[in-house]
């Protein structure tokens, strides 16, 4: 085994606190250090994969306590396909956004690497770690370093967004305290494993209330529907990356916590129904309110919105195919929001209020950048051979073993809904005059190779999405199989 | 009618809530075989920690410890973030009335106190109550009182970047050295000593003194930060 | 026996101190009143056998937030209702 | 390497290729567009035959190629109108922008036909379908007008009937284990009831959308008339057939398998008819001749539909001649459009008249098209109409009969409008610079119009494999029986009986007109149609009198009642009232925080109360 | 003592629930930032309470061995709430400072603390 699980969240935080310090004698190492600490951490969830597939999954304790009794982590393939995706956007974002932050002053720019590095960090320490407050504690970095990275704009409405991020996380991280606390008053334990294993003993009303306030919680950084409200406003005025960011990184992760808490550690049948029921309420509002936007940002925010409603209600299907089918959607929203937040964020550059009538006719001026969000729009449409297509046909296979037809009705006639947002911005970058004279900003170099990674792995994904299925298709067996992950926890060796 | 709504909601969120506790019970324990005992026992018998929960915090749930750390330093960072603005007016402040003598006086005699209180804190946290939070939060406040007090009180920034950074980095370091030489990261690598003795408990102590400096530094720094905001 | 007795005096002093805080329209009265809550808090901590709970609030909800509560003011509104505002101006610009 | 596999990887590699080589030269980029246009219909001619199947296989969904005879029989429309149309493209789009864009589409959708046709699954057939939909998509807004109106409307309507068919095909996968379309007509009769209307019922509506029928059809006229009319040949001619194939898979292998399909089939004729019907009147109407055509293509698209739907071998054979001609004629008929655009820059009937002088080869391949347009003996049109005709009285659908035979009658009318506005009347000094279309517009028309003769008199060189088509559906060997179901065919093989009759009074025919021609030559005189005398009221100018205004004009207002009542108005104004509906969902995000907590309390509450019941 | 036990447990609990929904009501209705901000941190201290409540033990003792009493850990209340409460007081005021820092920030920005006058971003 090539490094350890831990090293994910250790190296971050060593370099965010060594940066301040090379921050005085090397201005331009606040900017590096990040990315190669992204870096690392990608090439370390690649090593760490290749060690999983064959020998099983990895569990890492801390500070030398077995299970029951120290935090641990977790990284099988199903958290470890998660890490991968996670590490890899990070590291994109971070080339996305190395020049894009030139013109900022120093002091602010470091906080902004500083603040992304540490928002993938705990992403994937909510994903890793096998603690439930453990988990808060990372969602808890999480959600600061994602009201700072929102404020981040001085000049724009950005604290507004960010309060309001802030108002719903602090309620949210109440009631999380209070389920953990319900948890614990009658298991004794905060392991999730442990807690699995015990579940059984647990009063079942309080098992219901305490998955309630689970759902409250984690449902705010999810972004699921009565409690989203903050997500668009973030989205608009964050910096663009950190749209993309949180569409790919945080969101995920929030997933993952809630799709822990339902698979693994509580054994409600009736909780995936549930799923299903918020999922797809999310996805109709989150859809259909992205149809009358008129700004780009916005749009891209709804939308992003009603893909974890899909992703939701993929889940909420509850066999390996529907596992299977979420996970694919988890990547491919993730590969594809981020495109198009990169490449609209482009399109709009410099326009104060960011509205889709700003991409007029910006074929002509930015190429290739508008190619770019051209494919990431189909791709997310579901457009074949993109690789949009292949997760929905995933979902919509698994829905249809499943029986739920109706569902396939409604996924499928929101879809048309979404088809219709995307292509009138399309057919506006292409065929609409430009009528400002307002200068256009042309992607930077590494932005452009962030973008133009993006954009290839979405057409190879979409010719041929075997190079993936494999890690999917592992994870989504993990995930099903609770017995081994209890196992695997509780009677490591070490 | 919005307040109407609200109450109606609050009112059966209190009840649900108090039908869970009453559930719960006060003052009883519901659970057989939960992770308290272990804790208690290893804390004694291996650790050699008298202080439960300092020896829960440093190191069974060390890595929660590790987390609250980065969440204080991100809020100090995303304070500064969000206050940025590109004139620094080092030396205004926004303090409204100036301090009398007797209270700065005062206030330069009780200083020293209070740094010491809380270094003894976080020096002693596994033997008594307190530790690096509380050890680091009392001089905080030390330096808070002399930064009301004087008008022209200033914390040198990059000492305090200094602190914060090579505290925190000392934190990880020692956890990274239980994980390449013990093989797990943030295990005690120091012998732990007697129980009830100042250096028993490994490297317990000096995580906690770490996590002192590191807490004081960063909660003067935000409190700085947001003193020298003015419109 | 004593002790049931202060901590019902406190728990009774912490919840008006709460609601004393949320009424209040002077929100630096209202700022002082949660610090006073804190203060009972870490006091009913310690009787319910928490002492480095009871310090950490103390320090922590006691003196920090609180100052930084009192900074937030001092740089917006005294007042909740922003009618107050001029009148805040004038009488603490100096 | 597999053929079928080699031929679609030449078609989309091409495309991209062609696409960029704009940047080295024009001439480079148009050779390269005929060479991945031709290069693969002769290696599909040469080179594919029924057996060749090569299967991908992904974990999700294997992907299965191989031809049938009747896909081999679509292919034929395909590819000979892709490069027919090829050549014609080039000389359209000589000196146009955006040409890397307009030949990238191209390909990619004449590849994505192919695939279509090849493909023995539903993935691979739904991939190449969507490929399709969004390449023609970016063609039909390739002139930037209306892109917001027109080309929505098309991919909204695209995308209905082809998440209709996504739906079908998932269903059919949890049905069946498998995406083969074989696995899914051997199981298709063991599936429950409610299946085995449900599953065809998608279907229909997919391939409906893409045929044009009854109330999937409002994106057809913008579409046809909107995209440039070098590919609304294919569009109409071949793109259109594509949802001809599927439904000829859907009713011949499904439907005609169970009782309760005669139901689908009956009300799929009903609609074809009315759709025939309708679209004959409003072309009628329409003043320029793009909505004309294209109101005529979803017209004749109808009959293809009824002969289809009906199901007996004759109709069966009808309907898939007819697709095969109208192929033929309406792409002739569209690209004598483009080419009339082309030159005058317009392709309004009442404002260019009397062309016959300036573009006779245009007029020629007009002429012809039209007539097999109309059904006149003894061009090809006139050979399937009469099939179509006659199977319908045979199998008792009286009714339809009448529909189709008053919108066939009624087809005259637009074929006259179309022939005389461009071509015959006064010539105005307006189009005095006019000439004649380059030849490499001209030689496609000329060859697509010589093929409708021929296949009049001639039609067994198409029947050969539509009969082969049939038989594999295992329908009754027909060719060289035809005589035993139609009185048109004699005995021996296949040839049309009445063909010297009708040649004999073609021969008279043409005798005549030469005769009047030259008799009334002397007394022709020019006079200008804007120039008329109005007894002193003062006309104002942009009042445009041509005769070729107000044209059927009480014709028109005798079927008005018919036609007010259109179903695109009431579909875009409940998409309206929909995309309204909308407004008040955005309205919950109303930018208060505190009001985005209390729906956080109000989500906690209900699910404090009615936890319990759902999660149990 | 089961009296008052009894008597606390109301106490105890119902004062910390009452914390949590007076805070609640706070942060939903009141119009003012800083109201708002307040409102959330006297729910953190509800929540705490509550967390520390539910480790009490009757008649236990602090978690902390001194020379004395060594042997009586079967008496000593849950340590693990304290550490966790710890935390969780740390992690609310990080979570305070950032809240405070942006109600100066959207003071400077709108000159106003209403929450219902701040509302650029909608729909």
């Amino acid at each position: 085994m090539v490094g350890s699980p831990v090293l994910f969240v250790a190296i971050p935080l060593l370099a965010a606190f060594i940066i301040p310090l090379t921050g005085m004698i090397w201005k331009n190492s606040v900017r590096i250090i990040p990315g190669l600490v992204l870096a690392f951490m990608f090439a370390l969830s690649i090593s760490l994969m290749g060690y999983v597939s064959e020998h099983g999954t990895i569990v890492e304790v801390i500070a030398g306590w077995k299970p029951p009794i120290g935090i641990n982590l977790v990284f099988s393939p199903f958290t470890g396909f998660l890490t991968m995706l996670m590490t890899f956007l990070g590291f994109m974002v971070w080339l996305y956004s190395y020049k894009f932050k030139r013109n900022v002053d120093f002091e602010p720019s470091m906080k902004y690497f500083i603040l992304l590095m540490l928002l993938v960090t705990g992403s994937v320490g909510i994903v890793l770690t096998g603690d439930i407050f453990n988990m808060f504690v990372f969602i808890e970095i999480v959600s600061i370093s994602g009201y700072g990275l929102t404020s981040f704009y001085t000049r724009r409405d950005s604290a507004e967004a960010a309060f309001k991020f802030l108002f719903m996380g602090a309620i949210a991280s109440t009631f999380l305290l209070i389920a953990i606390m319900i948890i614990y008053s009658q298991l004794g334990t905060l392991n999730i494993a442990d807690i699995a294993e015990k579940m059984p003993l647990m009063d079942n009303k309080l098992k219901v209330l305490s998955l309630v306030f689970f759902i409250l919680a984690i449902g705010v950084e999810a972004e699921i529907f009565p409690l989203n409200g903050w997500a668009p406003d973030v989205y608009t005025q964050a910096p663009g990356p950190i749209g993309a960011a949180f569409a790919g990184i945080v969101v995920k992760a929030a997933i993952y916590a809630s799709v822990r808490l339902v698979y693994t550690m509580y054994d409600f049948g009736g909780a995936f129904d549930l799923f299903i029921i918020i999922g797809l309420i999310t996805f109709i509002v989150a859809e259909t309110t992205a149809l009358r936007q008129d700004r780009l940002k916005r749009m891209l925010a709804y939308s992003s919105i009603g893909q974890m409603g899909l992703v939701m209600i993929a889940f909420g299907i509850g066999t390996k195919e529907g596992v299977y089918a979420a996970l694919f959607l988890m990547f491919n929203h993730a590969i594809i929001k981020s495109l198009l937040f990169f490449s609209g964020s482009y399109l709009v550059f410099n326009k104060k209020n960011k509205y889709i009538k700003h991409v007029n006719g910006m074929g002509k001026y930015l190429p290739i950048t508008s190619v770019l969000f051209t494919i990431g729009s189909f791709a997310i449409i579901g457009l074949p051979p993109f690789s949009g297509f292949w997760s929905k046909l995933a979902v919509l296979t698994a829905a249809a073993d499943s029986k739920m037809v109706i569902l396939i009705a409604v996924i499928l006639i929101i879809s048309i809904l979404e088809a219709v947002y995307y292509l009138r911005v399309v057919n506006r970058i292409y065929f609409f005059d430009k009528k400002e004279k307002t200068e256009t900003q042309k992607p930077s170099i590494n932005a452009l190779i962030a973008m133009i990674c993006l954009g290839i792995i979405v057409l190879v994904i979409g010719f041929y999405p075997d190079l993936i299925s494999g890690y999917l298709d592992r994870a989504a067996t993990d995930l099903m199989d609770k017995g081994n992950y209890i196992k695997e926890v509780l009677t490591i060796n070490k | 009618m919005k307040i109407a709504i609200i109450l109606i909601s609050l009112g059966i969120l209190g009840f649900y809530l108090m039908d869970i506790f009453f559930g719960i019970g006060f003052g009883v324990q519901h659970f057989s075989n939960g992770v308290k005992d272990l804790y208690l026992s290893n804390s004694k018998d291996i650790l050699k920690v008298s202080n439960v929960v300092t020896s829960i915090v440093v190191n069974f749930r060390g890595f929660d410890t590790l987390g609250e750390v980065t969440v204080l330093f991100l809020a100090s960072t995303a304070l500064g973030g969000i206050l940025y603005k590109k004139r620094h007016h080092v030396g205004e402040r926004s303090v409204l009335f100036p301090a009398s003598r007797i209270v700065m006086s005062g206030a330069k005699l009780l200083f020293p106190s209070i740094v010491l209180l809380g270094a003894y804190v976080f020096i002693h946290g596994h033997l008594s109550p307190g530790g690096g939070f509380q050890g680091g939060t009392i001089i905080a406040t030390g330096f808070l009182l002399m930064l009301l007090t004087y008008r022209n009180y200033s914390v040198s920034h990059n000492r305090l970047v200094y602190f914060e950074s090579l505290a925190g980095i000392l934190f990880i370091s020692i956890g990274l050295v239980g994980y390449f030489s013990k093989g797990s990261f943030l295990e005690n690598v120091l012998p732990v000593g007697n129980m009830n003795d100042l250096f028993s408990g490994g490297v317990i102590g000096i995580i906690y003194i770490a996590v002192g400096f590191k807490v004081a530094a960063e909660l003067t720094g935000i409190i700085y930060t947001v003193l020298h905001e003015k419109d | 026996m004593i002790y049931v007795i202060l901590t019902l005096v406190l728990l009774l002093l912490m919840v008006a101190s709460a609601i004393y805080a949320i009424w209040q329209k002077d929100l630096l009265y209202a700022v002082i009143a949660s610090g006073i809550l804190s203060l009972f808090l870490s006091i009913v901590f310690v009787i319910l056998q928490a002492p480095d709970v009871a310090l950490t609030e103390a320090a922590i909800g006691v003196a920090l937030t609180t100052i930084i509560f009192i900074i937030a003011i001092r740089n917006t509104v005294r007042y909740e209702d922003e009618h107050d505002k001029k009148k805040k101006v004038k009488t603490t610009t100096k | 390497m597999n053929i079928i596999i080699l031929i679609l990887i030449l078609f989309f590699l091409g495309a991209i290729i062609t696409a960029f080589s704009g940047k080295i030269s024009a001439l480079v980029q148009d050779i390269l567009f005929l060479i991945v246009l031709v290069v693969p219909a002769v290696l599909f001619f040469t080179g594919v035959d029924m057996n060749t199947e090569s299967i991908i296989t992904f974990s999700q969904a294997q992907l299965t190629f191989g031809m049938t005879p009747l896909s081999y029989y679509f292919s034929l429309i395909v590819m000979g109108l892709a490069v027919l149309a090829g050549f014609y493209t080039v000389g359209q789009m000589n000196g146009k922008k955006r040409k890397g864009y307009y030949y990238l589409n191209y390909i990619l959708s004449i590849g994505a036909m192919f695939g279509i046709l090849m493909s023995k699954d539903f993935i691979s057939f739904f991939i190449f379908w969507e490929i399709m939909t969004w390449a023609s998509y970016l063609i039909v807004i390739y002139n930037g007008k209306n892109v917001q109106k027109i080309g929505i409307k098309y991919f909204v309507m695209s995308a209905i009937g082809a998440y209709a068919m996504l739906m079908a095909i998932v269903l059919i996968h949890s049905i069946t284990g498998s995406f083969l379309i074989t696995d899914l007509i051997s199981e298709y009769t063991g599936m429950t009831q409610g299946m085995q209307l449900l599953i065809p019922a998608l279907l229909l509506i997919g391939f409906g959308v893409k045929a044009a029928l009854m109330p999937l059809h409002i994106w057809a006229p913008d579409a046809y008339s909107n995209a440039p009319m070098s590919y609304t040949a294919i569009f109409s001619g071949a793109l259109s057939k594509m949802g001809i194939y599927g439904m000829v898979i859907v009713f011949l292998s499904l439907l005609s398998k169970v009782p309760e399909g005669a139901l689908i089939r009956d009300i799929v004729a009903w609609l074809a008819a009315i759709t025939a019907a309708i679209s004959t009147l409003w072309a009628i109407k329409q003043d320029d001749a793009k909505r004309l055509l294209a109101y005529s293509s979803i017209g004749q698209l109808g009959y293809i539909i009824i002969g289809v739907a009906i199901g007996t071998p004759m109709s069966i054979i009808a309907g898939l001649f007819l697709a095969f001609m109208h192929g033929v004629f309406k792409s002739a008929l569209f690209m004598v459009v483009g080419a009339v655009e082309k030159q005058t820059g317009t392709t309004d009937l009442t404002e260019v008249t009397g062309l016959i002088r300036k573009m006779p080869w245009t007029f020629l391949a007009a002429l012809i098209s039209i007539i097999a347009l109309a059904g006149i003996p003894p061009l090809g049109g006139f050979v399937g109409k009469w099939m179509l005709y006659e199977s319908l009285i045979l199998s008792d659908h009286f009714m339809l009969v009448i529909l189709v035979f008053f919108s066939s009658t009624a087809a005259f009318l637009y074929c006259y409008k179309i022939l005389f506005g461009f071509f015959l009347g006064q010539e105005e000094k307006e189009w005095a610079h006019v000439k004649e279309a380059p030849a490499i517009m001209i030689v496609p028309m000329v060859i697509l119009s010589i093929s409708s003769i021929v296949l009049g008199t001639y039609p067994q060189l198409i029947l050969k494999p539509i009969n082969a088509a049939m038989m594999s559906f295992g329908l009754p060997d027909t060719y060289g029986n035809l005589w035993k179901e139609s009185i048109l065919f004699n005995k021996w093989g296949n040839q049309i009986a009445l063909a010297p009759i009708m040649y004999g009074i073609m021969l008279v025919f043409v005798i005549v007109t030469i005769f009047l021609f030259f008799r009334n030559r002397s007394r022709t005189r020019y006079v200008t149609t804007k120039d008329i005398s109005t007894s002193g009221e003062i006309i104002k100018e942009h009042e445009n009198l041509t005769f070729s205004r107000g044209f059927f004009q009480p014709f028109l207002r005798a079927v008005e009642p018919v036609m007010k009542r259109q179903i695109d108005k009431y579909m875009l104004s409940f998409a309206k009232g929909v995309e309204d509906l909308f407004e008040f969902t955005r309205r919950i995000y109303n930018g208060n925080g505190q009001t985005y907590a209390i729906y956080a309390m109000i989500f906690l509450i209900i699910l404090l109360m009615f936890g319990k019941n759902l999660l149990g | 003592m089961e009296k008052y036990l009894d008597i606390l447990n109301v106490a105890i609990y119902g004062s910390a629930v009452l914390l949590m929904l007076i805070g609640l009501y706070g942060a939903l209705t009141k119009k003012s930032l800083i109201k708002i901000v307040l409102g959330l941190s006297i729910l953190d201290s509800g929540v705490h309470l509550l967390m520390i409540a539910i480790g009490y033990l009757k008649d236990g003792t602090a978690p902390i061995f001194s020379a004395g009493n060594e042997e009586k850990m079967s008496v000593m209340v849950d340590p693990i709430p304290q550490a966790l409460v710890l935390t969780a007081i740390v992690i609310g005021f990080g979570v305070t400072a950032v809240a405070i820092s942006l109600v100066i920030r959207l003071y400077r920005h709108h000159n106003t603390l209403r929450i219902d006058e701040i509302k650029k971003l909608k729909w």
